[in-house]
């Protein structure tokens, strides 16, 4: 019984690698594309694909063929995929990682078997200092530097204390340390709330009693809607400002939340209407294509592609065969990303512009509006911690 | 042998036990009969333990009864049967009985010992199945047997623990006539080496075996005394003529 | 259908193929495969003992997972100090296999002992809610232990732990390494459950309130039972923690728990061979149904392929007594 | 600060009320028909999707409130006809497993016809804004309403169980399953009916949670364990138990959130206060669940059962 399973996938498994052209370049991707998260991932994987799709099933006019699959939010599952992809198939690069906990099981794999990663969403902090790698990329951001925008944004904006609140885990601490790390003014009261968390009145209640100048929460996904909604039914939206960070104010949630988000000011380094002509053909292309508008996380995987397709185009389509031409090719980072300006660090992490942005409606619809650069060039803050 | 002192016990306003005296006295089989809810299963279930006395004492064999944890009692001889048949179902009769060897051979956690393997243990079951009539069923799953027989299987678990005193609550609950024959001369035979406190409705058993008997009426102990004087008490005949429960509960 | 009594020549099979596993997948050229097979054989491991405590005695836990991610913890968190080069309590971080397994081993079943004495005051469904909430105090707990990562876990970044001989972190090695374990740990229940303990454990599963009357204080073998329990899903806890060289939080998460439970009922209780079929078709279904219907090309199942795998499992339920077992086997005597 | 200790209270008592809402029918199914049924937050879920669709569809919620109970229903009958009735005599475990299956059927098939975009759900304008309590303090109205209805379906289930023929036949059913089927009462009937109106309680819960709360896969999970904690400190099978449970895991809950770092401030740093503070509040109500059985193995209420 076991064995027929066993045989019965593996038979399948071996049909699947059999059906490319032999010259095409491989792409692994391992992203999150079920459960609760599972936009985040389908995402990314359009995003990535659309790149492809545009330049004729080709990243800088090499053939690549991208083999993606579902991590279930699982250490475990990352871990097989990684191993299939690396050994089985092969790949020559591994991409599409979402979450903080997929990436330190699955990169070190990857680099271990002298492979290229690159990272289009998580960006955890011991691979920005301590354990940075040459032949580890992250194309989206530095876990940090997404609070770090929101406490710039909070100073410039003119706020003198603000009430922070985000859930008990790594990424909330680092969060609030990364808010922190930037922001001028004092810091009322620091709250943790739990993982998974429906009900937010007490923490509103404290909110309102200790009556900050401002809020800055990170409670990603449903907790931030639950958040969002609560929040402006207590009456506190135009009482008592929030600055966000972009994951709190993706265009998912500002569907979900609806007008109770209207106003909300909030940073990321990519928003839809970024005047560059590369991001207007994105936009344009994507909406074409899937029927939607992309999210950042979309806009993350095509830049990643785009990246891909640049140091390819300047490789001829060596990867693993020239080491050290991808890697320097991947480093002169020279594509037109659809955020704008867009360098490596020494840590192979971004340096890049982060925009503030404000929830407007438009035409029955809530968006974000871009309001302005809030600092350019930003850097992490962990490149010193890097022996490279 | 047991010495109950003052026993009492309630459940709310119900007094199930009330201020209870009795003495089982060494190589006796000694009979407590009284109306149905009359609190004889209650009395039973101080004395093995399964509940525990508001007040009064309890001393088995010279040591403190109550002071003894319910599952060491059958270790200290002291053993009941129960009045509704519990026997281990999907165990065979045979293993029924061995487990309580193991038990009283203080072989619950042997990890290592494959239980199929001790010809000792079985060599003894084999042996008290034989003595209650329960040999041609060793093999037989428990739940498989039929009423009659899990009384007697339940009587076989009782006597595997050796006890010095046995606690009887209606063993003969449920039988039919020949099975309540052969089960009556079974104790019988028992009287040299077992102390037995007896509970049983069928009258016709309680004066063949009892040496003693005790009348339970209402949680209170109204007479004891031998069975020729417990049969033309007065106060006894009151009890049960009142509810009619002699006349009845022979019957049946 | 198979009856019970072809179980050894069934065992004698599982055994070869096991055995022989790592050349036919290298053979087929699909030797990645190999750490696939070493996470079934380290999950049966961990749904093995948790049978030993719903099948073999009655006692239905909910948080067998917490044991898991304590062993898993004591790896990680002495390969932590090992690599930092600090102390934990007085003591030196260590990879060496020979003290962390056993310790993982001991400290799970320190846990359980602790644990199981409280939770075993109750019974039924209040036992099954009282052990999953001791699973969630050890989850939160472990999601606030900020300098082990957190809620994000730790990585192991020297590898695995060391023996002599052996490289684990060799696939191959490590492969039998954990099959020899799961191999020892399978005879070893095996005989448990035919022990006289074994009996009595059976006998508390029927008939719990007869034990006192014949001399027995069930909680004291449930106790000891659970202990057992808990340090088998504790080794496999550090085993898992050597295979994915990464230790988080969400290995003590009920759904892990849960997990683990549909596993044991999927692959059929009161059996052993049932729990270790279970882990097997359950995470080779996880991995590979989106697989088969890629190939399929019902691209739109392979995403959603739960929404294929909830209902088999419900039609398992219906039509299996006693779970995959019982579709094999027909049991008798 | 007292006002502030009051806001709390009140905040407690509303969380209270709506985990009674999910609990009062998961003790009613498991009391009387004596089926774990892991797939009640499903029902949650399922009645939070029908509410947010039915109210975008006709524009009102209450109407998509209304609307939603016979989606809600239909789910819970063909349910209970295809999967829990075979199961009524097996074991606890078979229907753990067969529940779970239904937990990822469903919330992969909502995320197949709806994605996995959360839904858009907002508080309707007549229950929008706060109520003015005192003069500086206000309430918002649609916490009021939850507590209103919270306390409403407690009246109404006090009244069917006290005083109706049918709450005989259920409290008879719930301490003695025996005497009932005795008694000739159409049990497969009552079953169904039982199981329909807990499954009602469920959706109800959750089209009401929906503007409170995120819309989305999954949102009856984590509710489902902590009703479960619900009816075991209150003592399965009883409807005073679940509501008492709730209230007292509501407030543990909240007050536990609210004042616990402050309180720990008192004797620590404020950030280690903060972190402790925090994962103990979120251990707090399985803390409460094991003390209680600790003390009270049964629940604080624990429903007398016959043998």
């Amino acid at each position: 019984m076991k064995l027929k399973t066993l045989l019965a996938a593996t038979a399948l498994s071996a049909l699947a690698s059999v059906s490319f052209a032999q010259d095409a370049v491989k792409i692994g991707m391992i992203t999150t594309l079920s459960g609760p998260a599972g936009y985040l991932g389908t995402d990314v994987r359009d995003g990535f694909l659309l790149a492809i799709e545009e330049e004729g099933g080709t990243l800088g006019g090499v053939p690549v063929e991208v083999i993606v699959e579902d991590d279930g939010l699982k250490p475990e599952n990352g871990r097989a995929i990684a191993e299939r992809f690396l050994e089985r198939d092969e790949v020559e690069i591994m991409t599409g990682v979402i979450f903080s906990n997929i990436a330190p099981v699955v990169a070190p794999l990857t680099l271990r078997a002298g492979r290229f990663y690159i990272s289009p969403n998580s960006g955890p902090s011991q691979f920005a200092g301590k354990a940075c790698h040459e032949n580890y990329f992250v194309a989206s951001w530095q876990n940090d530097t997404l609070h770090e925008s929101a406490g710039i944004a909070a100073s410039n904006l003119g706020y003198k204390n603000a009430y922070i609140l985000a859930p008990n885990y790594q990424a909330g601490k680092d969060a609030l340390a990364g808010f922190k790390r930037f922001f001028t003014g004092d810091i009322v009261e620091e709250t943790y709330t739990q993982l998974g968390q429906t009900d937010y009145a007490a923490e509103i209640a404290k909110i309102r009693a200790a009556q900050p100048e401002m809020v800055f929460q990170f409670l990603p996904g449903g907790m931030g809607i639950n958040f969002m909604k609560q929040y402006d039914q207590a009456g506190l939206r135009d009482e008592i400002p929030l600055v966000l960070a972009a994951p709190s104010a993706d265009i998912n949630i500002l569907r979900a939340v609806g007008a109770s988000m209207l106003g909300v000011q909030n940073t990321s380094h990519w928003n839809h209407d970024l005047d560059n002509p590369a991001n207007i053909a994105f936009v344009a292309s994507f909406e074409e294509t899937y029927g939607r508008s992309p999210t950042v996380y979309a806009s993350q995987g095509y830049d990643t592609a785009r990246l891909i397709s640049s140091a390819l185009r300047a490789t001829g389509g060596a990867v693993t065969a020239d080491m050290d031409g991808f890697r320097a090719a991947l480093r002169a980072a020279d594509f037109e990303a659809v955020r704008g300006p867009f360098a490596f660090n020494t840590n192979n992490h971004p340096i890049q512009n982060w925009y503030s942005r404000e929830v407007v409606e438009i035409d029955g619809e809530f968006r974000n509006r871009t309001t302005g650069i809030i600092v350019e060039n930003h850097a992490d803050a962990y490149v010193g911690e890097c022996k490279m | 042998m047991l010495d109950i002192q003052n026993l009492s016990k309630s459940f709310g306003a119900l007094t199930a036990t009330d201020n209870v005296s009795l003495t089982v006295k060494q190589g006796t089989i000694h009979a407590l009969i009284g109306p149905n809810g009359a609190g004889k299963t209650t009395l039973i279930s101080q004395i093995s333990g399964y509940l525990t006395p508001d007040s009064g004492t309890i001393t088995f064999d010279g040591q403190d009864l109550l002071a003894l944890p319910a599952h060491k009692r059958p270790h200290a001889g002291l053993v009941r049967s129960f009045q509704i048949t519990s026997v281990i179902p999907e165990f065979t009769v045979r293993d029924n009985v061995a487990l309580v060897l193991q038990s009283l051979n203080n072989q619950v956690f042997r990890i290592f010992a494959k239980a199929s393997a001790d010809r000792e243990e079985r060599a003894k079951a084999e042996a008290i199945l034989e003595r209650t009539g329960l040999a041609t069923e060793a093999d037989t799953r428990a739940q498989n047997l039929a009423h009659g027989q899990k009384r007697q299987l339940e009587i076989a678990m009782a006597l595997a623990a050796d006890p010095k005193l046995l606690l009887l609550d209606e063993p003969m609950a449920g039988m039919g006539v020949d099975e309540s024959r052969s089960l009556t001369d079974l104790l019988d035979s028992l009287r040299d080496t077992t102390t037995m406190l007896l509970v049983e409705h069928d009258m016709d058993v309680v004066f063949s075996l009892a040496d003693e008997i005790s009348v339970l009426v209402y949680g209170k102990i109204i007479a004891t005394d031998a069975p020729e004087a417990i049969r033309t008490n007065r106060d006894v005949q009151e009890a049960y003529l009142g509810t009619h429960e002699l006349h009845d509960e022979g019957a049946a | 259908m198979l009856s019970d009594k072809h179980l050894p020549a069934f065992y004698g099979l599982g055994a070869l193929i096991l055995v022989v596993l790592p050349w036919i997948l290298t053979a087929a050229d699909s030797s990645y495969l190999i750490s696939t097979a070493t996470r079934l054989v380290i999950f049966a491991i961990g749904a093995v003992s948790l049978d030993l405590l719903i099948g073999y005695t009655g006692l239905v836990s909910f948080g067998h997972a917490a044991f898991f991610g304590v062993g898993a913890y004591v790896v990680g968190i002495l390969a932590f100090h090992n690599f930092e080069e600090t102390t934990f309590l007085g003591f030196d971080g260590t990879l060496t296999g020979l003290v962390v397994l056993p310790l993982a081993i001991l400290i799970s079943a320190v846990f359980a002992l602790i644990i199981g004495a409280l939770a075993l005051r109750t019974k039924s469904v209040y036992f099954i809610m009282i052990t999953l909430s001791f699973g969630q105090m050890l989850f939160f707990l472990f999601v606030s232990l900020e300098a082990y990562g957190g809620d994000d876990g730790m990585m192991m970044f020297e590898g695995r732990n060391v023996l002599p001989i052996l490289d684990l972190n060799d696939r191959i090695t490590f492969y039998y390494f954990c099959l020899a374990i799961f191999t020892a740990f399978f005879v070893f229940c095996h005989r448990l459950v035919r022990s006289k303990f074994g009996r009595v454990l059976a006998a508390i599963r029927q008939n719990e309130d007869r034990m006192t009357s014949i001399g027995i204080r069930p909680y004291t073998a449930k106790l000891l039972i659970f202990v057992i329990a808990g340090a088998g899903a504790g080794l496999a806890g550090a085993l898992m923690a050597n295979h994915t060289e990464f230790v988080s939080p969400g290995l003590t998460h009920w759904t892990k728990s849960g997990d683990l439970m549909i596993v044991v009922i999927l692959g059929g209780i009161g059996t052993l061979i049932g729990p270790v079929m279970g882990a097997f078709v359950f995470l080779l279904l996880e991995e590979f149904l989106p697989i088969i219907f890629h190939e399929l090309g019902m691209d739109l199942l392979k995403e959603h392929w739960r929404v294929v795998f909830g209902p088999i499992l419900i039609l398992i339920v219906l039509f299996a007594k006693t779970g995959l077992y019982g579709l094999i086997f027909r049991r008798e005597g | 600060m007292t006002q502030l200790f009051f806001e709390q209270l009140l905040n407690g008592l509303q969380l209270g009320m709506f985990l009674f809402l999910v609990s009062a029918g998961l003790t009613l199914v498991f009391g009387f028909m004596n089926i774990i049924n892991l797939a009640h937050g499903s029902l949650f879920m399922i009645g939070a999707y029908a509410v947010a669709v039915l109210t975008n569809l006709t524009g009102s919620f209450f109407v998509g409130l209304i609307l939603s109970f016979p989606v809600v229903a239909a789910f819970a009958l063909v349910i209970e006809l295809l999967i829990i009735r075979p199961l009524y005599h097996r074991d606890h475990l078979d229907q753990v497993l067969a529940t779970f299956g239904l937990i990822l059927f469903f919330n992969e098939g909502v995320s197949i016809v709806f994605g996995r975009t959360p839904l858009f759900l907002n508080v309707p304008e007549a229950l929008s804004g706060a109520i003015q309590i005192t003069e500086t303090f206000s309430y918002p109205l649609y916490r009021i309403t939850i507590i209103a209805v919270g306390l409403m379906v407690a009246a109404i289930l006090w009244f069917i169980i006290v005083k109706t023929r049918t709450g005989m036949r259920i409290r008879a059913g719930t301490t003695n399953p025996e005497m009932i089927r005795a008694l000739g009462v159409n049990i497969q009937a009552l079953n169904t009916t039982i199981f329909v109106v807990g499954a009602l309680f469920a959706g109800l819960a959750g089209g009401l949670s929906g503007p409170l709360t995120s819309v989305e896969v999954g949102m009856g999970e984590n509710l489902l364990i902590l009703s479960f904690v619900c009816i075991v400190i209150g003592g399965i099978g009883s409807i005073r138990g679940a509501l008492l449970g709730a209230l007292t895991v509501g407030l543990v809950d909240t007050l536990g959130r609210a004042f616990l770092p402050d309180l720990l401030g008192q004797f620590l740093d404020p950030a280690t206060a903060n972190g402790i503070g925090a994962a103990l509040s979120s251990m707090s109500v399985y803390l409460l669940m094991i003390i209680v059985l600790i003390f009270k193995p049964t629940g604080l209420f624990p429903v007398a059962r016959a043998a």
